[in-house]
């Protein structure tokens, strides 16, 4: 097997110098009901070939997102990641290190982790920030689960803008610290609900901008509400491209910042893995979840970073932790991390317009497909529209002609009763050629 | 000492000078690069330049964004410079106990960047990705079929997350029967994790003693076992490097007192195509596929933390559940309908995705043989660098074989003056990465050895003569080339207590 | 000084000690594989076990192949271990004069390993790689189009093998008229390929004066023009890194006496989308794919040396000939028909794919706009450094601008006691690789520093901070620290002597 | 650009320091009227995404030999490369380094080259092996000018059976040094023949084997025949996986060997780069072309590696130089020395009896079909075939039809009038699936 170093030969002389007779001997205390001979339902080893081949099949059995016109977004967008940033990461320095705990020979790590949090601070306009949760989505949750750790309250409001997937994780979290999650109708823009929905017992509010709909929000006055309630303001960001363009959690008087950091370095992965954002004030540093990396001095003097305030964490605190996140996403962090210092504040600003601009294209080409109404007041690169009749099974029609038209809402929330609502994104992988193509296609589907 | 000749004074008493020369005309400083400049560059050429947004007057930022931009040579440089200041797998023995860093092969990352998974969106019509479920269900045939469980849940997105939703899917299942409990039971070796875990699901963490032998005490575990019990959390083989010889019995009282067995899978490396939780009588137990079948850690992640789930727990997993119909594959994505009694969700979307792809890349390379040989060659592994160890430093649990890991204790560098922490930090000098010192908690000054089956006979022995080398110059009193190591790494010690007094966690002009 | 704190000693004097420290806790010592044992083992899992290969009787290995075989985890370690031990352009910058160490694109290795690309056979039919084909019309296209030429032969596979190219099409030219001449003139700083290859044509090779100011002597040139001169072979911009003024005139005596002139295009980096050889009256040029459009350099390879060609000397390019017609692209593979005047063949196939992708790449993401700010930057960097060294070290050419290069003597380390070589050796302790010494051999001491346009203005600085650093350092008499050097390598300085004398050119047990 | 790390700012200051006007002004040296303003037939610079669709949609544009049945070889097989191989020769140090002319800085080269040195010399079984060269073809033109060098004889005697594209690469290059290249006749198996015409003022005989027909033979009468004769012999190999398998050069009694190694860690690239194997008898060293590798110490008296007996060489010899090789295949020698470190004798035996089985099947198949004659008496992993008619054609018709049928012998050299000739290879990769396509696909069109 080729990942095995040991011969027969070495085993033995192994076995010999523990002073075992044989490999049972190590495995004794193992009770002999319950050691297995063999797994006959699975295959033997299997050379690279053989591996190779039955894997590019299965992904021979997918239409991958490049292969024509697409327009999926709701919470994961099809960016182009500069071919430097995959390379980087995977250099054997970076891939196959572990979590940066001896800092003497981990600084690779940690300085990228330092430069990521200072990223992620400036692009959510807050002063702290982590270095990464697992994705956007749990950030949320653990968002939720500090508000009540800081406020000590437990209502959490969610606007029926948040992404349906953020508001159930959420919920699935909370719930078992006995935190009511109130999430709202969903609603292309629910100010006035989310306002009315604050209380005293409200320990936080949690809105998104752009929301699912891509609606484009400025959220000052629910974070001033929610301020004056003694409740904090949790700001999700799905697409984190937007943070190029438009006014930033901070800016808007967030307590807490959560996003999907995938966008920027990250390929769609069906999912996963992806990265969470996660940023707050100053103050709420303590109570924050995953892990922090700081700036120190070596003993000479040198300056270097480490993993700090650790106090917080499981391996310290134990059942006082935080949070019970160790493993992270470290590497999508990393990847992050390469492509913003590749694009900088100007080219993640310029990315922005340009995906701004598409959606804009894309907005102007369905909206005039006839009987095709645009929801989304104001939009990032992401819009909701309305169609004639479930957009489930126009989706389907479109995909078998080759262009993957998006997502219906109904695919996110079936008991929204917004079956008629289609979620359509474009950024700067979407050509005119793509949106003109959709348009011709859903007029001839809807005509 | 034949060792490290390169990367190695030529000079002897290197070490007796705190001051002495380390790095090499390789090794570059590398500033931040907030400190290389290039605040108004990019490096990125974008197809367009400046596109209106004057239909979002009011909602854009009032200032630009402050960030430097690097061209693509000096983002290169940066960052492969800064790679190598980091310790990998790829360059030497990892033995950190309890992390099972082990060889990542190289095709399993050329198989995740296909397009076909890799540029795939996650709500594409399921009819448009029926490869990628395809995938999902052989690696859930995989992990059911190596545990001998009926079913898991996919979504986790590391260890942790994974003994989460296991607790939340035993809550879950006690509230579906209308029974709150509220306490879960959990050994006083238990990784940092599972008491963490318990409470973010809610409940109070009750420790468990340990026996002189480093097992779970089975009379403190039966008098604690009340009704309030939820779950026993038993972490098998443990943290201790040793199987749970009564997990059998564990199983049996903690199902007779209504709770449900929690198995942390974090070791099943070490028992891999040999035992299958599912006939020890556990209920869930998370598999950490960036340990067990080697998706990279990444310098922290990301990883994937499926949880095998017993029949009784399985009507509990969250969404999304994978189907297999007469149109193939599909996803159950709410809890209504058939999955009505799903706790819930882990995640947006449907999980590790790449990582599923990296892992069933592993097993299917391995095969059932292969996967049995881990085991056998990572207990094997551990056992031997326990017995070329065994005289030179003492062992809490000295007697019978270890499974995957081999656990030290610091009795014998007393009155030595040195500390775990000098001796690991002098196995830097050594060029190897320590090993996890001070856990388990259970055990005064741990040094836990965990060498992983894609070890060499010629690395394990490199290894454990840097360590004995290192003991016998800590016994003989060489306290300056501990107190004062590492010497040769890109840094020296780093003073972690400077960090978190005054928490400098971003960079500032 | 500011530079290299990492990678410096912490004490200052490390330079005094012949036997200072070097290396560090992550460098590893790495044997040969062949002492890693693995003599019956293997890293490969291949489909199937012992074939009968019964009918080849008498045809096969008398003996078992005698090599080791390593695992993968093994083989990786020692590879990432052997890799730590190189200074690389993505380390710091490579100022090797007459290299042209640029950064090499990751898009660019990306797209040459499309399956397109990568998988596909030389002699598959033309109809099913016509996107092949493409490719190659492009490049020739683009290459033509930057130097003003009409022809193109791809084929070659480095700049020697393009030289080779050019001064066979020469000779073919020659003979097609029946003329025999045997002379092949060079100047006196040429790259030592110029007059080897002239040699390897079958020329007899006679050198050209150079004038004080560094330049082909024009006099010189005229005098040697006789009949015989099949000939006049010239780099330009030279290897002083300097314009030849009067390269039109060469190319006009040339042309007067019946001879060809021959441009080596090693240094078009310096000139390019700037200047067209084509219009200063070159009939033949090879460009290295590898210096000028960035195909990495590898270690030593694989390079590409594509040679354009004038009117004249188009008819005698080497097979294959790509065709354009109405079924798309084809290949003239054989000198018959519309090619039969074609030389020959430099080489099986078809020349460097893989190189061409990369290179089209390139030309592709500069454009013509970038490419002309490539040329402007590499020449902007040289003089850079030249500016800031004049000061503190001689130059043999001090008037005017260089091109891309800036070349100094060692007439300012005179009585210092410390040689070019010592020098260049210090300046790997810090941190970079050193320039070019001892050519071009027409300049004592010699000390080429081609830095490239990838180099940002705080790179070079860092550069020149370091040489002024040294230069002091030697005018001051700290012999020792130039005598020993390099003392931070992965090893001091090598004995080339002992290597010579009693060659040991591969392992023996 | 995203290439150029030099802003405007920056490219004032520096021109400030140089004292020079404007960038015009360093280019004063260039005649006026060479100056260009603009290339208008070239475009301007493209953004990575735009360049990957470009470059993508011409990989489009060809057949990839893994998209099905697939029988050329000719010179150029296509193997399995494992994963890793490729990962490694793109770590930066290895990628984006020099010639290693500094040892102190790039042991790691120098090392990898000594190992490829002698995995060469054992696989060609002679004592010394150079650090590689262009690829096979150029290899053997070289021992061709060697032999010259060493015999001070003007003839080459070159087998039919030797590659025509090699021959001809001989061919041009020994022309101008004076020597006749006499090329017998195209043929399957022409022991005699070449026996017949080696004469005193041979300099060199040259054979293949396998050869371009995929005759193995056993060269050792040759080889003697050459000796008495006072003529070196070289043996070419164009199939580098056969070495784990056959007699090798040495044994047989050659003077050079010379061989394509692309076969082993290199991917097919439509020719090029490969990476030609070079080896020799020890007294020939001082003849060899190309750079060597050798073993020495270090000031404190480590082992290290250099390049050294360069007197050889066109850096100091110039005129004098044995060949006027510079930049070799050195990466390419990488993925060859890690594959084969992979492999090991073992593996690599295993691997070649694997590709004689695949092309047993594969004869046994096509031999069936009627029509067909086999004409390889020996094969190692190809075979030639008559067809009842030429057989581009048939090829052309086949690849219509998705099976990469071989190469038509005509390809190759349309003078020889084996127009009815076609090379079948199958190596590992070859399924039996794929060869029964084949059987099937050519009786049908053969039919
Ligand atoms: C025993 C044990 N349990 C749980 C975990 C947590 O797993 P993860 O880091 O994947 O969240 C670890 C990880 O180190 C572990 O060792
Ligand atoms: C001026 C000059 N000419 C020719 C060459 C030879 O090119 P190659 O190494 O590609 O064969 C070089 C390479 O260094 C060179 O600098």
């Amino acid at each position: 097997m080729r990942y095995l170093p040991l011969t027969a030969e070495d085993r033995a002389h192994m076995l010999g110098v523990i002073g075992a007779s044989d490999i049972e001997a190590l495995f004794a205390d193992v009770p002999a009901a319950a050691r297995r001979e063999a797994l006959p339902d699975l295959p033997a080893h299997a050379g690279e070939l053989a591996v190779e081949r039955t894997l590019a099949a299965m992904a021979g059995a997918n239409r991958a997102a490049g292969a024509g016109p697409f327009f999926c977004g709701a919470g994961a967008y099809r960016h182009h990641v500069p071919a430097s940033v995959d390379h980087l990461i995977q250099r054997s320095e970076f891939l196959t290190s572990y979590t940066p705990y001896q800092p003497e020979i981990a600084q690779g790590t940690l300085q990228t982790l330092f430069e990521f949090q200072t990223q992620v601070a400036a692009l959510t306009g807050l002063p702290v920030a982590n270095a990464s949760m697992y994705d956007g989505s749990t950030a949320c949750a653990e968002a939720v689960m500090m508000a009540h750790r800081v406020t000590r309250r437990r209502r959490a409001v969610l606007s029926g803008g948040v992404h349906p997937h953020y508001g159930e994780t959420t919920r699935t979290l909370a719930h078992s610290a006995g935190i009511d999650t109130i999430r709202l109708p969903a609603a292309v823009d629910d100010e006035a609900a989310v306002l009315a929905a604050i209380d005293a017992d409200t320990a936080c509010v949690v809105v998104q901008t752009p929301n699912v709909f891509g609606t484009v929000s400025d959220v000052t006055k629910i974070a001033q509400a929610a301020k004056a309630a003694g409740a904090l303001t949790i700001v999700v960001t799905t697409e984190a491209v937007a943070f190029g363009l438009l006014k930033s959690p901070g800016e808007m008087g967030a307590d807490i910042a959560v996003a999907e950091g995938a966008s920027i370095g990250n390929a769609l992965n069906f999912g996963g893995p992806y990265v969470g954002l996660f940023a707050c004030r100053e103050a709420l540093v303590r109570q924050m979840p995953g892990r922090l990396c700081g700036e120190t001095v070596d003993a000479a003097g040198r300056r270097g970073f480490v993993l700090t305030l650790s106090t917080r964490e499981q391996h310290i605190r134990r059942d006082k932790a935080t949070s019970n996140i160790c493993t992270n996403s470290g590497l999508c962090a990393l990847a992050f991390t390469i492509h913003m210092s590749l694009l900088g504040g100007t080219g993640l600003a310029a990315l922005a317009r340009i995906n701004h601009a598409r959606a804009r294209a894309l907005a102007e080409a369905v909206g005039a497909v006839a009987g095709v109404e645009i929801l989304t007041p104001r939009f990032f690169n992401e819009i909701a529209v309305r169609l004639p009749r479930p957009a489930a099974p126009v989706v389907e029609v479109l995909a078998d002609g080759g262009i993957l038209a998006g997502v219906p809402f109904s695919r996110l929330d079936p008991a929204a009763a917004l079956d008629d609502v289609l979620l359509l994104a474009a950024t700067e992988t979407t050509s005119q050629a793509d949106i003109d193509a959709l348009a011709v296609a859903l007029s001839k589907e809807l005509g | 000492m034949s060792l490290q000749t390169i990367g190695r004074p030529t000079r002897a008493d290197f070490h007796d000078a705190a001051e002495a020369p380390h790095g090499h005309g390789l090794l570059q400083d590398e500033p931040l690069i907030f400190e290389l400049g290039g605040w108004d560059k990019t490096g990125v050429d974008l197809p367009d330049g400046d596109e209106p947004a004057d239909d979002l007057a009011g909602f854009t930022r009032a200032e630009p964004l402050r960030l430097p931009g690097l061209s693509e040579p000096e983002t290169v440089r940066h960052y492969v410079r800064l790679s190598q200041k980091n310790h990998a797998i790829d360059l030497a023995l990892y033995p950190l106990g309890s992390c099972t860093m082990k060889h990542n092969p190289r095709l399993n990352e050329k198989m995740a960047r296909l397009a076909g998974f890799a540029d795939i969106h996650p709500l594409q019509p399921v009819s448009t990705v029926q490869g990628a479920l395809t995938l999902m269900a052989e690696l859930a045939r995989w992990l059911e079929t190596l545990t001998g469980m009926p079913a898991v849940a996919l979504s986790p997105k590391a260890g942790a997350h994974g003994e989460l939703c296991g607790l939340l899917t035993i809550r879950a299942a006690h509230e579906a029967r209308g029974d709150g409990r509220k306490t879960v039971l959990v050994p006083t070796s238990a990784h940092g994790t599972n008491p963490a875990t318990a409470a973010l699901a809610g409940y109070g963490v009750v420790e468990i003693a340990q026996t002189a032998d480093g097992r779970v005490d089975l009379s403190d575990l039966a008098a604690k076992l009340h009704p309030d019990v939820a779950a026993v959390m038993v972490t098998n083989p443990n943290t201790c490097g040793l199987f749970e010889r009564e997990v059998i019995e564990i199983a049996r009282l903690t199902h007779a007192a209504g709770a449900y067995f929690y198995c942390d899978g974090a070791n099943f490396n070490a028992i891999v195509g040999r035992v299958r939780p599912g006939d020890l009588g556990v209920d869930a137990m998370h598999i950490n596929l960036h340990k067990t079948f080697s998706t990279p850690h990444g310098g922290g992640g990301p990883g994937a933390g499926p949880v095998v789930l017993s029949a009784a727990l399985a009507p509990y997993a969250p969404t999304p559940w994978l189907r297999h119909g007469p149109d193939g594959f599909s996803f159950a994505e709410h809890a209504t309908g058939e999955s009505a009694t799903a706790l819930g969700r882990m995640c947006a979307f449907h999980g590790q995705m790449g990582m599923y792809v990296r892992a069933l890349s592993y097993m299917l390379s391995h095969g059932a043989d292969g996967l049995r040989q881990v085991a056998e060659d990572a207990v094997l592994n551990a056992n031997y660098v326990k017995a070329r160890l065994a005289g030179a430093m003492s062992q809490p649990f000295p007697e019978g074989p270890c499974m995957h890991e081999a656990l030290f204790d610091d009795e014998w560098l007393e009155g030595t003056g040195v500390t775990t922490l000098d001796f690991a930090k002098a196995l830097i000098d050594q060029g190897f990465h320590p090993m996890t010192m001070y856990f388990p908690l259970v055990v005064h000054g741990a040094m836990l050895i965990e060498p992983t089956e894609t070890e060499s006979r010629r690395e394990l022995d490199r290894f454990c003569d840097a360590v004995l080398e290192l003991a016998a110059a800590a016994k003989a009193g060489d306290v300056e080339r501990f107190k004062g190591a590492p010497f040769h790494a890109p840094l020296r010690r780093l003073d972690e207590t400077q960090a978190a007094r005054k928490p400098r966690l971003r960079w500032t002009a």
